[in-house]
């Protein structure tokens, strides 16, 4: 599936586009793009791509709702879109309805764990949690004696300590405390807090990918504008190298979250070679962004590190999700275990898999 | 505003699968049978003409040329399987690996059909070896300084001048080679030089092998004197060897062996740190794993892509970037992994071996088949930078 | 065969370490009174005139400048002293640092005697600000392509055109700028542009901050329209700005500033690994010292060498080039080994904070007063290659 | 101490410019230049430059010693010099005479540990001991129960299994099986066989330090000459980067070296200050020797991978020096321990001790 073929990916282009042009909505301080960007995304059934429609949903494949998420993070607006396709997409999990409105998933950190008490309701902690303060909904996976479970919680009943990501987007600590749900089920065999951090992970490669390809795009363009010692710095070599270089890690990220994204979308089940997919793309995304955004500002210079230019809105992002539902140093460490555990001879098939 | 790379996620299709058992089952048997030892990667370079023979008998050479030249007309995704795993298993493919990747190819876009009836078969067959005649001591990176002479004469051409780090070619029995028939113009530099198949039995040439650092002899200066080229051995237009860099290249700069040449001390690493490793290998593992399925997910996308009938050509020469820098560092990252490895561990002198070849064969990773520099000035070129 | 590159090694002499205490305290005291918080490097570039003026009153300002003009004739390394204290503790250096670095010894060197007499014993008093006046909006690293014009007029000059990227100016005093004064001529693009003195309270100029990514306005844009200023406020020659790049530059190029920028973090790092870390933080925390240890070695070199009367230009320029990429690498490097960080440790908080400042500050550590690729071009020339 | 204020360096210079040459030696494969070179050496009394006269040395100082390795290093020469000086300093600590020819010392290795038995004989293994094949004489420290003797041993009498640096100079194993020294003397108190790997560490800082000095002169020379696209290959703008950064990591090992040799040289107390300075030196100039040498490399290309070229001599040997005395990952590790038992708030005085 790639973006060419897809329509929702093209409407969802056409209303970044139309709505949450780079230059317009980074001068526009108050935020007032926001809401007619979120109700046009709603109305093109974009932020529940991932619930079917008898869970209220679009019904949309998985690999569409994955071009939505790339063209998200091309265009690095702050909205909760990512968000709330992840908690449309968890709460579908348990065939459980998901409401109008924004939406975010708890926990958003493998540090944090959230517990279902013997009476029905949830207590614990998360940290991190995208969009919380602006999210009507929470989607969460509980753990407990009797497995794990999926719920809807209402972003009210919880305490919100607000904070803020890298790039300024909301990113708060949501206490529950003997929260009672809006409705709760039992997790499907097998899916646990994990299988939403991979997911999580997954949708963040997307994001950061996408973002990666902008970055290149502007560090492109301006390089054949900014002229110093009387020519255009693109043709200074090593600019061209620098830009060669920051091509190579979009490519990997591009080529890593895609090819994960299609391996989560063929309905593969969750064994060894998945997990490598979806960790994989978290690691090198990750990689990506960090070498990626430093050579996109060494680039750009000055004018780039200032609120004015649109340079930050992507770089800011693209390292912020870094941290989110567990940083690469997590995931490698994961991954590094399950290499170990299967053993030398078991690397090479593991990789070769597929 | 975004620039245009595309990495299509490509899987391999399922008969790639039932030929991976194969290709498997085949190296088992063959390092079963003492053929080569595939903790011996120094071992590499050594010429096995039998088990080149071998490989040809199974359909594994010219696998995606037409039948009627002894090709298999299968996919450049099965040819991908075939040469990742032969690679991993460190087997000698020194001796067939040119004219199955390059050379072959070339002929059967340029070279008039006897020619092709004679040769490509051969190649298949696993008979015949070839080596590539680029560099010249004085034109490196700059393959359209070359200077060596192709002068015309009765039927042919006569070759005087010298070639340099010419792989194989103590082994070769072709090498295909680019000559100078005309001075460059003064529009354009890379005017006047032509492709030539070069029978390297023939009268005229001397090969001197040079020695490399890792104490192999891959590398050979060979030197040309009156050595005669039949017309017919021409290949394309003449002066315009330039034009003739095609999508080939792609395929060549996008392979597995642009990523895998030390892949050895990867596994040994692993099985060197055990099943519990602590959170610094795990991470280390981690990352140097998932730097490699994304590099080989790259490599398989371009793979597919070519298959398709599309040129990535930015792609291709972006995998190579990439995949040569991290195969020249993974030695030095493993060793530092391995640095307080149990050494009872099983395989300690196995890994410590392996290291030290590994380190010595990396400077080389991001020379050969065209410098970093030469690739990262395709990759500007392909961004619209130059 | 070898390139002469000199690191002699300079030991600080035994005044320094008294010195060195006596900053120490005063920087308690200071933080102890509330005037800064050593953990929130984020305020360092508030203003604070008071502050200035103790550092000023402790002889800490125009360390090495001549006693007439309220200097106190110290050596280069005592100033070192209090340079990297300062810098370390999160002081709010602001207002008297470009001054006392750059504008001082600007002055020192080629305004008239009344002038220096005047505005060099306030720099040392920590009464005035200074400002630089380099970049343009079409000119960054490419200083001689400065476009803002000095025009002459009855008794002076009248300047129009605007200035960019001016650290500081919002609150200066002062500034030292170059303007374009005559063409650049065909055998010298450099020629042109002199250097000036401007009276940032008179009329004629407008400050409008530049907001970063981080949040702070450290950046300004500085527009001059019809703004005069007098004959004696121009320093040294007419038309020749660009041959009074002096050793000062050495000293500006490699000062502790250089690499100390986000040190912050590797202190809160090891506080929140406490004292018994797992390999892979020992390892990480073992590495970052040992390279901090040597640029500072490197850095005490460069400033020895300079009190010798040496102009190590090449060493300075690689002090700041490997020591901006360390600085703005470091938070990154400390993001990942803090990864696993018990989250109980006791500056959790305070280490996250100062890492998301760092990682939106380490950007332009590479960028401001001369980009990596300029440096290396410094260095470039000073190996001979250009 | 600068070489050119040093007599010693000097002579060192000349006997290796007229007996040592790169570029002869490199195609002497029976290495016959190797015995009037260290007879050279030994009558200008330099592989005894650290044992004082009242021990049969030169008594030369410390700091000139360490000007000699660094010219060694510049050398790139596969004899003993730093081995028999190290053996003789080692020797000197606990008042043994040296003997004539060459030396090495063991344990090499922070992995190894040898014993000292009740009998008064030597056991243990000792691994990657440089040039132990050639040297007639070992100088070891050993552990036991009464603290760390020094010995001096015949290499005859111990058992030599024989291996090969990167480099291929020798890089041996050898076994104590019940050895009998030829003289054993207590260390002095604090002194172990920490203190000899960390002089080791120091020693191999030296010469990395000058074999990176010789690659870039080798690189900025080529560099001049080679022309590519019609122009120098010193005009490339990559080229000059790429130079510029071997440059940047040959000034960070020769002013961690030096540092650490003046350091040691002053005599001070082996203090967490003074271990700061060896440990340092060696991370940074290993850390220095992997850049440098791929960098070198990179801009010789095909050239410089061959036999024939001198480069590999310098390049190779400054990758294996990273190996002996412990490896820059030892050393870290090391150094980060300290740094932390330390606490947060003594880095920066450690750091600014000096």
């Amino acid at each position: 599936m790639t973006d060419a073929d897809n329509i929702v990916a093209e409407t969802a282009e056409r209303i970044f586009a139309d709505l949450a042009d780079g230059q317009t909505i980074n001068h526009d301080k108050q935020g007032n793009w926001k809401a007619p960007l979120w109700q046009a995304l709603t109305d093109a059934g974009l932020p529940l791509s991932w619930v079917p429609e008898e869970c209220d949903g679009s019904g949309t494949s998985m690999a569409e709702g994955f071009s939505v998420l790339s063209v998200a993070g091309r265009a690095g607006v702050a909205v909760p879109l990512a968000e709330t396709m992840l908690a449309g997409w968890l709460l579908a999990q348990a065939q459980i309805k998901s409401p109008e409105g924004m939406m975010t998933v708890a926990p958003a950190s493998p540090r944090d764990r959230l517990t279902l008490n013997t009476h029905g309701t949830i207590s614990g902690r998360a940290r991190g949690v995208p969009f919380a303060k602006d999210a009507r909904h929470i989607a969460v996976v509980t753990s407990g004696i009797g497995g794990a479970s999926i719920a809807l919680v209402e972003t009210s009943a919880c305490r919100i300590d607000n904070g803020l990501s890298l790039a300024d987007d909301p990113s708060d600590t949501v206490s529950f405390d003997n929260v009672k749900p809006v409705a709760i089920k039992s997790a499907p065999s097998g899916f646990d807090q994990n299988s939403l951090l991979l997911m999580g992970a997954l949708v963040r490669s997307q994001q950061i990918a996408g973002a990666l390809e902008t970055m290149l795009g502007i560090g492109v363009n301006y390089s054949g504008e900014r002229v110093a010692f009387e020519k255009k710095i693109s043709k200074f070599q090593a600019v061209q190298h620098n830009l060669a270089k920051l091509a190579g890690e979009t490519s990997a990220a591009l080529a890593a979250a895609s090819s994960a994204a299609d391996a989560f979308s063929s309905g593969a089940p969750l064994d060894d070679a998945l997990f490598l997919e979806a960790a994989a793309a978290k690691i090198r995304c990750s990689e990506a962004a960090e070498k990626g955004a430093a050579i996109a500002h060494q680039v750009l210079g000055a004018i780039g590190f200032t609120q004015e230019h649109i340079l930050h809105r992507y770089t800011l992002r693209a390292l912020a999700w870094r941290d989110d539902f567990g940083s690469e140093s997590y995931w490698a460490v994961e991954l590094g275990k399950l290499v170990a555990a299967r053993g030398a001879d078991e690397l090479w098939p593991l990789v070769a898999s597929r | 505003m975004t620039a245009a790379l595309r990495f299509d996620p490509i899987r391999l299709p399922p008969e790639c699968e039932q030929l991976r058992k194969e290709v498997r089952a085949f190296l088992a048997e063959e390092i079963a049978a003492g053929t080569f030892d595939p903790h011996k990667p120094q071992r590499e370079d050594s010429d096995n003409p039998e088990f080149s023979k071998r490989v040809g008998e199974r359909g594994w050479l010219g696998m995606t040329w037409p039948k009627k030249y002894g090709g298999h007309e299968r996919s450049f995704l099965e040819r991908y399987v075939v040469t990742e795993e032969m690679r991993v298993a460190n087997a000698p493919v020194r001796r067939f690996f040119v004219a199955d990747r390059q050379s072959g190819p070339v002929l059967l876009k340029y070279a008039p059909e006897h020619i092709k009836m004679d040769i490509l078969p051969r190649i298949c067959r696993g008979e015949v070896c070839f080596s590539i005649g680029m560099s010249e001591p004085n034109s490196g990176s700059d393959l359209f300084a070359a200077k060596t002479k192709a002068t015309k004469t009765d039927g042919g051409w006569l070759i005087n001048g010298s070639k340099i780090w010419t792989t194989s070619a103590h082994m070769a029995d072709y090498m295909i080679a680019i000559f100078r028939t005309s001075p460059p113009t003064k529009e354009n530099r890379r005017h006047g030089l032509t492709q030539f198949l070069v029978n390297m039995k023939k009268p005229g040439i001397t090969v001197n092998p040079i020695a490399q650092i890792t104490g192999q002899y891959e590398f050979n200066e060979v030197v040309f004197t009156d050595h005669f080229v039949p017309d017919d051995h021409m290949l394309g237009e003449i002066d315009s060897a330039w034009k003739q860099a095609t999508s080939e290249l792609a395929y060549e700069r996008s392979g597995p062996e642009r990523f895998l040449e030390t892949y050895y001390v990867l596994t040994e690493l692993v099985r060197a740190v055990g099943p519990k490793p602590d959170t610094r290998s795990a991470e280390g593992i981690g990352r140097l794993v998932a730097q490699l399925h994304t590099m080989r997910r790259m490599s398989v996308s371009v793979a597919g892509m070519l298959q398709a009938g599309k040129e990535p050509v930015v792609e291709a020469s972006i995998v190579k970037d990439i995949g040569t820098i991290w195969e020249q560092q993974l030695p030095h990252r493993v060793r530092e992994l391995a640095a307080f490895v149990d050494d009872t561990a099983s395989n300690h002198a196995t890994l410590d071996e392996m290291l030290g070849f590994a380190i010595k064969t990396a400077p080389k990773l991001t020379i050969q088949g065209g410098t970093t520099e030469v690739l990262r000035g395709i990759i500007a070129r392909g961004l619209g930078l130059r």
